[in-house]
């Protein structure tokens, strides 16, 4: 079965030619499509974590606001939106007000390039995994601003910390990523999905896919300062790292931001692990495939399901990892990566391209 | 001769002292009043050459009560109360030293069955205070969910203690001449039931904590602290007992009903934080030890020997009794005049010389090490600040 | 601020009694050796793994929750009879107290929380109670005052609901009425006498009692001082003049 | 070692201290000009090895016009205690610093210099321990006032 895709650039430009109101309208309603999304999910993901932390700790969590609490991220938004919006007097206030914007705006042009299902994706770009990894390396200018432009020690520490914190954990990231690229062949995200047509990648590499998804999500979760990386907030340490001094509105733009990277890590690592939207395939579904029929039963499940569950279960490691591990400290961190991390992401490179030559991993076309 | 006066001003403004051959700028960090590892209002004044601490100097008295001046001014009875206010971990054992203290010298008799109810409370309040400082440790390094474990067992010492004292964290249960409640009837069930519901436990914080291998990485040589120079500095309790020495007065002056009961006293081999850590820990396997070896023999009689309205006469002159709370060595020295109130009273709080070691311990490491090294030495600031 | 060029001794050994193995209880925490390059991650992820395991176990077991919703549980929520929350008077079936104005619990109380008023003019008894009053804002929940009350006529309440948005009125009027103790009451046969004989106290009318008192103090209190003033000048006058030879140039930096 | 043989050991260090009376601990007053040598002498030998200072205070009597001292020392090999009293002069509060003896008596005697004004001579950082450098008065003497201080009525 060949899935098609159809982004919704691609419809925008069908409609260009004729009606070109029409497509204006499109891409406006687009626009407000993806900040609604984003800002759901936002509210979704904050109200998630905090349920399954509570219930990781023997707590039953926000409970007040509405059905158990769900509507308890809503109260929140409100409240963050009525407060008083501070700037420290020393602090360099263009600076200070730019860093969210900016650490906002990384997260959400990530957010066009990901594919969804095959119907769901704004824009395909044939070097979508290099577009993902640039822009996403917006974020730590938005964070590295943040501390600096606060005029605080303990925030500039922070945004020391994330600054070669995040630089280094792109390295193995990329390396990570690259794997699935020279498997692929392709550094198109749709390309990439329909690549794994025949299994995902995470299986059908003799361990490299297991290797560099492992080294992916820990290089993800310290990207996305995570516990147990959370060393640019580090609560015990640095009382709240590069975010001390912002309140209100713009404390809340970091905070989302924070959490649609957990989005933006999940569903990369789905789309490039797990095959995104693909339905569980076991070999060819066509013609002559011996797990044609078991094929056929995972794609009666529609591809925006897939996507979901997959992105959701990864969401949820990346919560388990963060309310279970103590934090690592900020040597330590550095000699994880650049001792531990590279070497073995290098290593695993070579293999995969080595598999890749000899044609050594299931169903190779 | 003259003896100059100098000033935290004076004290932070020094010259650098980097040795670094990369030009780099020292700076100072306030590290508290507010922050949320001094556990309360202790300040620390950091000397940073970026993330490694060149110098600390812990800043006090943010929460300076003045107990001692306020015990000159009551009865013995009345100064009790305040000491619960010090160490709120350890309040009972803290009853139980200026008890002591009040009872040698007034020389009141007591009970098998009042030092068998002092012992196995303090006991537990040992465990609770261990399991509290379990949680916070776990929650310093970054782990939040071992604060809610530590903090939910806990409970259960605290619920017990409700119970037969009517109170949670400051007690004032431990009085001259007696416990002011004999013990609750369901007192020996719940203790058993808390025992075998804590023992599991145990091994599950080691399956999240202590057998985990980032812990054990950030730990492991972090905050040495050399037998030698652990009693110069004046540490006790299991900061001391981590270096190495095993010194604790429950077995070298044994108080209560102590000489009685079977245990050991873990020591440590480095003086690491690794090694305090792992002192506690053991400590709480051993206080389970101690009380269930006590709590199905506790003696019957009296638990309160004298009229507690009555006045409590000391003789004239120094008195001091000591007692190993959770933190180290608590001991009370008591100057009387003869009268009804203490002439002056001291405290010889073990949080306030166990911080003295912080200055040693963190200079050269990194940030995220002080933090650790701050909470594996467990200090409580009320307690400091008197 | 450390020193290591101070000449420490170094530690003798420990008498043997003091050295303890440990480990009786459980076995002795596992150490994991990372020093081997591939065994030691491989042991260091499996104690991540171990960590992971507990975490997620009490997630998937919701039973183990131990979060009390108060104050939806209000009904279950029962608090232990010792629980010390507010002190309350022993008032009888008839409502009398037992209350002599002994003041030993007054003079026991260590911060002055309890105040008692006498009644200007005693109805019965040459001693009557006009208001007790404890202050729950400098309370300390000692016990103190019902450990020493020689009748039996305070206790320790479990109500702990206790906020209001005015501090005075957490000073309470623990009697309920102004007057004689129960067994004069009793022998009084009249009920309409009984009634005359016992005013009514709110049980939130504390404050005008602390208020009036500290009046009365203030005055007394300046009077005080300057005692005080004039006993350290006269003090100070002694000295100088007992002080022939010098007293030696260290100065108090004081 | 039990008190009295404690006592006497340490009078042969040091003849002239003197046994204080009224102390349930084995006490000895010793002359401030005595207190460092006396003090660097049994920490170092061998059968006293007092290597803990557990506590240092200060005493004010108001009425006799003097601070006494008490320095409580710890043996934690040996096992035993003892008291070390100092009398000084309340208008003229100086006594040599130990704190090159036991590292730790630099909080003690900065905390007595806090509370009793006590100054001590070579002290590498005496300055306030719980109040601010600007206070004024040393508030666990006797005859320390304030404003604010709280009395119990009658």
């Amino acid at each position: 079965m060949a899935w098609q895709v159809k982004t919704i650039a691609q419809r925008t430009g069908e409609l260009l030619p004729g009606s070109p109101w029409t497509a204006a309208l499109y891409v406006l309603l687009t626009i407000l499509a993806v900040t609604a999304f984003v800002t759901v999910a936002g509210l979704v993901l904050i109200y998630a974590e905090r349920k399954i932390a509570a219930h990781f700790q023997c707590r039953v969590g926000p409970m007040r606001v509405g059905w158990h609490g769900v509507l308890q991220s809503i109260a929140d938004a409100i409240k963050l939106l009525m407060k008083e919006d501070v700037v420290p007097r020393d602090a360099d206030a263009l600076l200070h007000i730019l860093a969210p914007v900016l650490s906002f705006a990384g997260m959400l042009l990530v957010m066009i390039a990901l594919p969804m299902s095959p119907s769901l994706q704004v824009a395909d770009m044939n070097i979508g995994v290099l577009y993902v990894t640039a822009v996403s390396g917006l974020g730590v200018l938005g964070i590295l601003l943040g501390g600096w432009s606060s005029n605080n020690k303990w925030s500039l520490l922070g945004a020391m910390r994330a600054g070669a914190q995040i630089i280094s954990y792109e390295v193995s990231a990329t390396l990570a990523l690259l794997v699935v690229v020279v498997f692929a062949g392709t550094l198109q995200l749709s390309g990439i999905i329909q690549s794994q047509d025949t299994g995902w990648w995470i299986w059908r590499a003799h361990g490299c896919g297991l290797v560099a998804f492992a080294i992916f999500m820990i290089a993800g979760t310290a990207e996305i300062n995570r516990t147990p990386f959370d060393l640019a907030e580090g609560e015990s340490e640095l009382t709240a790292g590069f975010h001390t001094e912002y309140s209100g509105l713009r404390f809340s733009f970091f905070f989302l931001s924070e959490f649609l990277n957990m989005f933006v890590l999940a569903a990369m690592a789905s789309t490039l692990f797990f095959g995104g939207w693909m339905p569980l395939h076991v070999g060819p579904s066509g013609v002559g495939g011996h797990f044609a029929a078991f094929n056929g039963v995972m794609d009666l499940l529609p591809p925006g399901l897939w996507f979901t569950l997959k992105t959701t279960a990864i969401i949820f490691l990346l919560m388990w990892f963060r309310w279970t591990f103590p934090r690592l400290r900020v040597d330590q961190l550095m000699r994880l990566e650049w001792k531990i991390l590279l070497p073995i992401g290098f290593v695993n490179l070579f293999v995969s391209a080595a598999c890749v030559v000899t044609g050594f991993y299931f169903f190779a076309r | 001769m003259s003896v100059t006066v100098s000033t935290l001003q004076a004290r932070i403004s020094g010259e650098s002292t980097a040795g670094s051959p990369l030009s780099t700028e020292e700076y100072f960090v306030n590290m508290g009043p507010q922050h949320p590892s001094t556990h309360g209002v202790l300040r620390l004044v950091l000397r940073l050459d970026g993330e490694t601490v060149r110098e600390v100097v812990p800043v006090l008295g943010y929460i300076h009560r003045g107990i001692e001046k306020m015990g000159e001014h009551g009865n013995y009875r009345q100064f009790v109360h305040l000491v619960d206010r010090m160490d709120y971990l350890s309040a009972l054992a803290n009853n139980w030293a200026v008890t002591m203290v009040v009872e040698k010298a007034a020389k009141m008799e007591t009970t098998e069955r009042i030092q068998a109810i002092r012992t196995l409370v303090c006991e537990l309040q040992r465990i609770q205070s261990h399991l509290l400082w379990w949680g916070v440790f776990g929650m310093d390094l970054g782990g939040f969910t071992p604060f809610f474990y530590g903090l939910r067992d806990r409970e259960q010492i605290c619920d017990i203690f409700e119970k037969t004292i009517g109170a949670r964290l400051t007690m004032n249960y431990i009085q001259p001449g007696g416990v002011m409640f004999d013990i609750h009837p369901e007192f020996v069930k719940d203790v058993k039931a808390f025992l075998n519901y804590l023992k599991p436990k145990l091994v599950e914080y080691d399956a999240l904590l202590t057998g985990n291998v980032i812990i054990q990485e950030r730990l492991r040589g972090i905050g040495k602290l050399s037998a030698a120079r652990a009693i110069a500095l004046g540490a006790t309790g299991p900061v001391l007992r981590a270096s190495g020495v095993a010194h604790d007065l429950r077995k070298s002056e044994p108080y209560g009903l102590y000489s009685q009961v079977d245990f050991d006293v873990p020591v440590g081999t480095d003086g690491d934080c690794w090694d305090r850590y792992w002192v506690r820990m053991e400590e709480i396997r051993q206080s389970i030890r101690i009380i269930e070896q006590l709590i199905d023999n506790i003696p019957e009689g009296k638990t309160f020997m004298v009229k507690p309205a009555a006045k409590i006469k000391v003789p004239a002159g120094i008195h001091y009794s000591h007692l190993e709370t959770a933190r180290g060595i608590l001991g009370v020295l008591l100057v009387s005049d003869g009268k009804e109130a203490p002439y002056r009273i001291h405290c010889r709080t073990p949080n306030f010389n166990n911080l003295w070691c912080i200055g040693e311990m963190a200079t050269g490491g990194r940030i995220g090490d002080l933090v650790a090294m701050l909470s594996s030495i467990d200090i409580v600031v009320p307690d400091i600040d008197r | 601020m450390s020193d290591e060029s101070i000449a420490v001794p170094e530690v003798l050994p420990p008498p043997e009694k003091h050295v303890g193995t440990g480990g009786a209880v459980a076995g002795p925490v596992p150490w994991i050796d990372t020093s081997g390059a591939i065994g030691g991650v491989f042991k260091g992820i499996r104690s991540l793994f171990s960590g992971m395991k507990v975490t997620v176990g009490y997630l998937m077991r919701p039973s183990t929750v131990v979060t009390q919703e108060y104050p939806e549980n209000r009904e279950t929520l029962k608090l232990p009879d010792r629980f010390r929350a507010q002190l309350a008077f022993n008032h009888d079936a008839n409502g009398y107290h037992k209350c002599t104005m002994c003041r030993i619990c007054e003079e026991a109380c260590p911060n002055v929380s309890i105040i008692i008023t006498g009644r200007e003019k005693p109805a019965v008894s040459k001693k009557e109670l006009d208001s007790f009053v404890w202050r729950l804002d400098s309370c300390t929940f000692c016990n103190t005052c019902v450990m020493v009350c020689p009748f039996g006529v305070l206790r320790f309440d479990g109500t702990f609901e206790s906020s209001v948005y005015d501090r005075r009125l957490l000073s309470y009027t623990l009697n309920q009425y102004a007057g004689p103790v129960a067994s004069v009451l009793e022998k009084i046969e009249d009920p309409d006498a009984r009634k005359a004989a016992m005013d009514p106290r709110d049980p939130y009318g504390g404050h005008a009692v602390i208020e009036a008192l500290i009046e009365k103090q203030k005055a007394k209190k300046i009077a005080e001082k300057a005692a005080r003033e004039a006993a350290r000048v006269a003090r100070l006058a002694k000295k100088a003049a007992a002080a022939a030879a010098p007293a030696g140039e260290a100065e108090d930096a004081g | 070692m039990d008190a009295l043989n404690l006592i006497a050991a340490v009078q042969a260090l040091h003849p002239a201290a003197q046994a204080r009376a009224q102390s349930d601990q084995p006490t000895l007053t010793v002359a401030a000009d005595a207190l460092v040598a006396l003090a660097t002498q049994l920490r170092d030998d061998p059968d006293l090895r007092f290597d803990l200072l557990e506590t240092h205070t200060a005493v004010d009597w108001l009425e006799e016009d003097r601070f006494e001292l008490l320095y409580l020392l710890t043996s934690v090999p040996h096992g035993h205690r003892l008291l070390l009293a100092v009398n000084i002069d309340r208008d003229a509060p100086v006594v040599p610093t130990v704190s090159q003896v036991w590292p730790i008596a630099e909080w003690l005697e900065r905390e007595a210099y806090d509370m009793f004004g006590i100054l001590y001579d070579g002290h590498p950082d005496l300055r306030r321990l719980f109040l601010e450098d600007d206070w004024v008065g040393f508030p666990l003497r006797k005859d320390y006032e304030d404003d604010f201080m709280l009395e119990r009525p009658e």
